[in-house]
């Protein structure tokens, strides 16, 4: 019974091993430890603002900003690095800082001012871009040894994979993720706004908190996924991340989470943006795609993917229990 | 001033939506132990009342004391710290969640800071063994009837009410043994000295439950008095303003002339959800259809209108073989169904009552032919006058309506396409004595015009009062017929209960 | 009479907002409200506002009979694209002008009705749905075009982009005939309604015997055809098809255009009007900023500032000013539908 | 033996984007080395994660067109260990040049000096104000452009930008702000000459400029970098003044010192610096167009 809410969850993870398959048996050498570290390491930014993602999706709303406050706190951390010279461990504290504040802001706009989150974020999309804009235009370099102690921080697995910091920081914010979802009073208000707002106010929901909580955090995981950028390019550039928050809602959404809130699992999303960064690596693996067939290719993957999804659901929801679905 | 045992005393209530006068100066109070029923026709201000005294709207002016001492509720939530547990009128619990996390949500039990799913559903569980529901506590609350939800948007409320238990039309569309087991736990409750107000349109239960009532008419306090000094002739005249013209009892209909316009399915069923079964409407005729909770009666009518599709089984309609594989196609057949679920199911919450009046018919038209305003406000008018809809005008958003006059609204939209053959999953929620009245005196005039009906309805009484056929269902199975003088309560209760079924 | 007046009312906030962006705009540049008469046509910014809003304004027409039906299209931007691809090689191929516009209309419909069904057989969220277009179709008018500016000379197509008709530009009037054309088709059949129906409540209408699947694909295809038009007037107005770039992100401008035109992204009551002044809005915006002279830098600070004003004078003048004072007011105006 | 090589292409945003790998599939293709195509849509992380993959699957030697100067060290790095090398094409990165065989680019500096320096000649001390389109806000080329154009006229006090705004790159936008400009700047009396930071926004500013019933090149100059066929189009028409050479062809090069390298181990120098050549109508224009026009521009 309580698997029927699984159930997405279960038809992606198949879909994903299914996919993994034929990609080992079309290239081999995707089946490497190289393989699989780089896909805990190149998408960990992903990753990370994915949660956050998660918590915004399910409680109903969206978040247009994330790929902005990536590229802003990328940009800050690194002028305050390389040209004020402060400690980096400093300057990610002053970068997550200012993200969840924004993100707070933005949460405190969308309740109280009752507007929807995708005009909130979306002005919000705007303004911490421009901010980056305004702080430099520049790419900025970081420099610092505090980053290359940290770029000696992997554990290297038997094959030549990496297993690096921020490839497990992504895997620990998730597990914190999962925790915080479904182990949390917290937690169980995201659903509850999800699910029906009105309904959730008259059961005594703090709708106010809780909604300001979901941004902040989205702000936070933000804001980390900007440091752990910082930390993948060891630079800051105004220009990155842009158009991240379309990739980390499609994960979200692959990963079989509701956008009209109210369903779906953060660990879901992690198979979510695993199945993304495996249409990439195929792709690059496959090598013979122009730019175009590279674009349509990710789009027939992608409905590929959604479209065996449903029918995995659609098939076990039918064998599986009584439940009429409403038409 | 204030009387020792009151818990809660409002004062001179005033409230008004965009210059309509919801409350109009309403004294209420409620004393320790006792059961206090709040009553009044549709829109009489009820639910405004209670939404008032829980902080859900502001009133514009009066006091509220809560044992004594003046209180401002902020929220629901202070509400609830304060210690007044409220069921609201529509089911307003979170389908997406667990059953268990809708009883417990903001006060989940918790170890090392994390909730302790573990006990709370063992919690959970012996809290709905009080109501005889035996559930997976871990499932989502939306696989359950509405009637189920019901019952767990009760315990929940019970269980939090440290003083005062408000109950919003709780009974509606419970079948009688929930009621029962209901009542129960309401003595109990109160017996341990909480004030319970308890609103409801069934007037049998009032007087089976309350201490006193309070009567509301048009946003104002008729009065309030001891439920064993009222009655209920007088209790009918104090909300109606008038007397009631022998509505309250209705002789039962005959049943019609054998007729050729009859819809007939045959051998109609759908795998796990009802067993195959025959059933033939004629023209005139009104079948009852008796049950308990998830008997399949709500699926029997989904599977009727083409919501759910049968697996097995033909439909003829004056002799002539038919398909339907959706509402549509049963529209067109001269179908109409008011469904269970009015909220999900039923209005347009932010179209106005012209529209939602004008939906069925507008879409059966097809859009290329539009009903003009005039038209749909001419249609409006003419069922907010035949049906006494209560509302400020025909533009207002429905959603903004009385429960029981969105409800007369529904059954309007269907009234407008002169149906031939109408199915109604429980009519009469929420609607109140004299609209009862005239709705069932409606339905019977239609019948006499020709039109088939099947009513779906938890109130055996009802059943009784008007059907001419009543079919009994039993574990999602059609388990028996009951015809002519063969229609009494007795026999109804006895068929429902015949073997048992394993079902809850 | 009265409906004009109740309509001006109710569009009250938005007009403030233009009135303000336009009054800055002028203190930018003083001639902004500078029209005069050349060759039979109009100039002036003024006239470019409505030139340059034209296809933004005609992705909104469509997008708000998706966003009423509680949907969204993220394709639009894509099938443009596509629509100009297809446009800019069948000219360049030869093709006569009649047959290049079918064409490329037709495939614009074609990514409708692959939405709609895609949203209302396949049951997919429309984001998702839509997204996927959105990406694969970039591809495709890309492939179409293989990654190059297809330019054309052909006056005809052309004429669609810079011509002018009764002394205004040909998108201006595109645009306006299309909002006119589908306010009436709207409000004189009874799709209006049965849209804002399905989109307050799926279930219930088709409970009430509403064809919400047929609607769904009928509404996703008129918003790709809305989107295949206004890729044809991008692609005429620079002589050629920018695979890559035509209609990038609008998609975003559109559905801001809607909202702030005062439709709801839960789906409802909608207003096709309302969403083009909201997208007369945007590009009044748009040309503020690039005639003040500000570094480009401060172009997206510029943008958040307005989007918050405009939000904020909408909350303002829903509930009073009180709102702002007390909040938790429209948290309290939302209960009272429970 | 065949070489396989990894070539991580940005993205294909402009024309002549999409001529530079054209012409390095046609170049690969002539040497008969198995070339991997991934394209990165204008994304950074998809840079590395292709970098990534062509590790991963052994390929003997990765070209890279970098979004960005920054951010490569740790990927590079990678590859060095993985002993494969590295060629970059258009540009440079920060950080240690042990990181990459060679570079292969354009001075984007130089490309907007020689602009700058070409309009300084061509207005020969008369009053000019310029208007500038630049590129898109934050990338590279809009970066260096605007710097080597500004040092060129910087000793020319009668030459002023007047107003700079970004046209993304994009021939549409490049036409409104051009529209926004002419508006602002009376019509386009004030205006003697346009940079723009390339071509195909010039292109559209160029129709711009005639609608507004001015003539392009003659009422207003044009001058702008790329020299994309279209540009040679508008040159014979007499629309268009100059524009700066960014050959398409930096494959050449590198594969050229790469199987130099794979035959001897010859290390070649760290930069390739390729030509930044002005052409103005004098240059037969029509020709230079029919020759473009087949490089997949
Ligand atoms: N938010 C609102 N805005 C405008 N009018 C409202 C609002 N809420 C309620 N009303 C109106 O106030 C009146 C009283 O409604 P209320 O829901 O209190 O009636 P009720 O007594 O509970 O009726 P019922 O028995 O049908 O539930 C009705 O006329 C209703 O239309
Ligand atoms: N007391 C109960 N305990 C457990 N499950 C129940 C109970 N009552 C109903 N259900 C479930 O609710 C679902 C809906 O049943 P359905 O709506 O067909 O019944 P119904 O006869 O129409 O009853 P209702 O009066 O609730 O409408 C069924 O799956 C049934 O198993
Ligand atoms: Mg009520
Ligand atoms: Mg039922």
């Amino acid at each position: 019974m309580t698997s029927s809410r699984l159930l997405p969850f279960y038809a992606t993870l198949v879909i994903f091993l299914l996919a993994y398959a034929v990609c080992v048996i079309q290239f081999p050498n995707m089946l490497s430890t190289r393989v699989l570290g780089n896909l805990l390491t190149d998408n960990a930014f992903l990753g990370i603002a994915a949660v956050g993602m998660t918590f915004v999706i399910i409680s109903g709303g969206i978040d247009l900003s994330v790929g902005s406050v990536i590229g802003f706190t990328s940009v800050l951390i690194a002028v305050l690095v390389t040209w004020y010279g402060v400690h980096p461990l400093a300057a990610f504290c002053i970068a997550l800082t200012i993200a969840t504040v924004f993100g707070a802001a933005m949460g405190a706009v969308i309740h109280y001012l009752d507007v929807p989150a995708f005009i909130v974020t979306l002005a919000g999309m705007f303004l911490a871009r421009g901010m980056a804009f305004v702080i430099t235009t520049d790419s900025i370099p970081i420099a610092h040894e505090f980053y290359t102690t940290l770029h000696g921080l992997y554990f290297r697995m038997p094959g030549g994979g990496r297993l690096t910091l921020i490839g497990g920081l992504m895997v620990i914010v998730f597990l914190a993720g999962i925790v915080v979802a479904h182990y949390t009073r917290f937690g169980s208000y995201v659903y509850a706004i999800g699910g029906n707002r009105t309904s959730a106010e008259l059961m005594g929901v703090p709708v106010a908190r809780t909604t300001i909580g979901i941004y902040a955090l989205s702000g936070f995981l933000s804001g980390l996924a900007g440091v752990v950028f910082s930390l993948y390019t060891s630079a800051g550039y105004s220009l990155s991340a842009v158009g991240v928050e379309l990739d980390t809602i499609a994960a979200v959404v692959i990963g079989g989470t509701l956008l009209t809130g109210g369903v779906g699992l953060v660990a879901g999303t992690f198979v979510g943006v695993i199945i993304q960064g495996l249409i990439q690596t195929y792709i690059v693996f496959d090598g013979t795609l122009s730019s175009w067939w590279t674009k349509i290719v990710v789009g027939l993957l992608l409905f590929a993917f959604i479209a065996l999804q449903r029918l995995l659901v659609v098939l076990s929801a039918r064998k599986g229990s009584s439940q009429v679905a409403t038409p | 001033m204030s009387e020792p045992d009151l818990l809660l005393n409002a004062t001179d209530i005033r409230k008004s939506f965009l210059g309509l006068k919801a409350l109009d100066g309403i004294d209420f109070s409620v004393r320790k132990g006792e059961i206090h029923a709040l009553l009044g026709e549709n829109g009489a201000g009820k639910s405004t009342l209670i939404k008032v005294l829980t902080g859900v709207h502001k009133a514009d002016s009066g006091a509220i004391e809560l044992n004594g001492q003046a209180v401002a509720v902020r929220d629901p939530m202070h509400a609830q710290q304060l210690g007044i547990g409220t069921v609201y009128q529509e089911v307003n619990l979170l389908p997406n969640l667990a059953v268990a996390e809708n009883l417990y949500i903001g006060r989940q039990p918790r170890r090392f800071g994390l909730v302790d799913t573990r006990t709370m559903q063992k919690q959970a569980k012996a809290l709905l063994a009080q109501y005889d529901i035996e559930i997976d506590v871990g499932a989502q609350l939306s696989s359950f009837s509405i009637a189920v939800q019901q019952l767990v948007a009760i315990a929940r409320a019970v269980d939090m009410s440290g003083s005062v238990l408000i109950l919003d039309e709780p009974t509606a569309s419970l079948d009688s043994h929930e009621v029962e087991l209901l009542f129960g736990v309401m003595r109990k409750l109160r017996d341990r000295g909480l004030g319970i107000v308890f609103i409801t349109h069934f007037l049998d239960q009032v007087y089976a439950v309350s201490d006193r009532i309070t009567v509301l008419r048009n946003g104002k306090l008729v009065g309030t008095r001891q439920t064993s000094d009222l009655t209920k002739v007088d209790l009918v005249s104090m909300m109606l303003g008038r007397t009631l013209a022998a509505a309250t009892e209705h002789g039962r209909r005959a049943a019609p002339q054998p007729s050729e316009r009859k819809i007939s399915f045959s051998d109609f069923g759908r795998a796990r959800s009802v067993a195959p079964f025959d059933l033939t409407i004629s023209a005139g005729e009104v079948v009852g259809v008796a049950g308990l909770l998830g008997s399949g009666r709500t699926e029997t009518a989904r599977l009727l209108f083409g919501i759910d599709l049968p697996d097995r089984g033909t439909i003829t309609v004056d002799g002539k073989p038919v398909r339907i594989a959706s509402p549509r196609d049963a529209i067109r057949l001269g179908f109409g169904l008011c469904p269970e679920d009015r909220k999900a199911d039923g209005i347009i919450g932010d179209l106005s009552v012209r529209e939602n009046i004008a939906l069925a018919l507008q879409a059966r038209r097809g859009w290329l032919r539009r009903m003009s305003t005039r038209e749909q406000t001419e249609l409006a008018d003419r069922f907010v006058k035949a049906l006494d809809i209560r509302t400020t005008d025909i533009e207002k958003p429905v959603k903004l309506l009385s429960g029981g006059n969105q409800q007369k609204v529904i059954l309007a939209r269907w009234l407008a396409t002169q149906p031939r053959f109408l199915i109604l999953d429980e009519p009469t929620r929420g609607i109140d004595v004299g609209a009862h009245a005239e709705i069932i005196e409606l339905i019977n005039r239609l019948c006499d015009e020709g039109l088939g009906l099947l009513v779906i309805s938890s109130e055996i009484e009802e059943i009784v009062a008007y059907s001419t056929r009543v079919r009994v269902l039993r574990d999602r199975v059609h388990a028996g017929e009951l015809a002519g003088a063969e229609i009494s309560t007795d026999n109804i209760m006895r068929a429902i209960a015949a073997e048992h079924g394993a079902a809850r | 009479m009265s409906g004009l007046v109740s309509g001006l009312r109710k569009a009250a906030p938005q007009l403030a907002c233009l009135a303000v962006i336009l009054f800055f705009n002028w203190l930018a540049f003083p001639g902004f409200f500078d029209l005069r008469l050349q060759d039979g046509r109009l100039f002036g910014s003024l006239v470019d506002v409505l030139n340059r809003g034209a296809p933004v304004a005609i992705l909104a027409i469509g997008m708000t009979a998706v966003i009423a039906s509680k949907g969204v299209d993220l394709s639009v931007g894509a099938v443009m694209a596509m629509a100009g691809a297809v446009a800019a090689t069948m000219t360049v191929e030869g093709y006569s002008l009649p047959v290049v516009l079918l064409s490329s209309l037709a495939v614009g419909i074609a990514c409708g009705v692959l939405n709609g069904l895609l949203v209302a057989v396949l049951e997919l969220q429309p984001i998702v749905a839509t997204l996927i277009l959105m990406v694969a179709g970039r591809g495709i008018a890309q492939l179409i075009t293989e990654g190059v500016i297809v330019t054309f000379v052909e006056p005809g197509l052309i004429f669609f982009g810079t011509g002018s008709f009764l002394g205004l530009p040909m998108p201006v009037i595109i645009a306006a005939a299309l909002a006119l054309l589908t306010v009436l088709v709207v409000r004189r059949t009874a799709l209006g309604m049965l849209i804002e129906s399905i989109g307050v409540n799926r279930s219930a209408s088709t409970y009430a015997g509403i064809n919400s699947r047929l609607l769904i694909v009928m509404i996703y295809t008129f918003c790709g055809f809305c989107a295949a038009l206004a890729g044809i007037i991008a692609a005429a107005d620079i002589r050629g098809a920018d695979a890559n770039n035509a209609g990038l992100w609008l998609e975003l401008d559109a559905i801001l255009a809607v909202v702030i035109g005062g439709t709801s992204l839960l789906g409802g009551r909608f207003s096709i009007l309302m969403s083009v002044l909201g997208a007369i809005i945007i590009q009044s915006m748009n040309t503020g900023i690039l005639i003040s002279g500000f570094p480009p830098e401060y172009n997206l600070i510029v943008k958040a500032a307005v989007i918050i004003l405009i939000l904020l004078v909408q909350a303002a003048s829903l509930s009073g000013f009180k709102l702002l004072l007390r909040p938790g007011a429209a948290a309290t105006a939302r209960k009272a539908e429970a | 033996a065949d070489l396989t090589v990894g070539f991580s292409q940005i993205g294909s945003e402009s024309g002549w984007r999409a001529a530079e790998t054209s012409v390095t599939k046609l170049e690969a293709e002539k040497r008969g080395i198995d070339l991997k195509f991934a394209d990165a849509q204008q994304k950074q992380e998809n840079q590395i994660k292709a970098i990534r993959g062509f590790i991963a699957q052994g390929v003997d030697a990765i070209l890279v067109a970098p979004v960005v100067a920054t951010g490569w060290e740790s990927v590079l790095e990678e590859a060095k260990d993985a002993e494969i090398p590295v060629i970059l094409l258009d540009r440079g990165i920060d950080g240690s040049p042990d990181l990459y065989m060679t570079m292969v680019a354009s001075d984007q500096v130089l490309e907007g000096k020689v602009a700058g320096e070409w309009l300084v000649k061509d207005a020969a001390g008369k009053e000019c104000n310029v208007v500038e389109l630049q590129g898109t806000t934050g990338s590279s080329p809009a970066i260096n452009r605007k710097k080597g154009f500004e040092e060129a006229i910087a000793g020319t006090p009668t030459i002023k930008i007047i107003r700079s705004q970004t046209g993304d790159f994009t021939r549409a936008k490049g036409k409104e702000v051009m529209e926004g400009f002419l508006k602002a700047e009376g019509g386009g009396k004030n205006i003697c000459a346009l940079y723009a930071h390339n071509d195909d926004m010039a292109v559209g500013a160029i129709q711009a400029i005639k609608e507004a019933g001015l003539k392009p090149g003659a009422d207003i100059k044009v001058v702008s970098i790329d020299a994309v066929p279209d540009i040679f189009k508008a040159m014979a028409d007499g629309e268009a003044n100059a524009t700066v050479e960014l050959t398409p062809n930096m494959a050449g090069p590198a594969f050229d010192v790469l199987e130099k390298f794979m035959a001897d181990g010859t290390m070649p120098p760290k930069q390739i610096i390729t030509e930044s050549k002005l052409y103005t109508p004098a240059d037969e224009p029509m020709k230079v167009y029919e020759e473009k026009k087949g490089l997949g521009y």
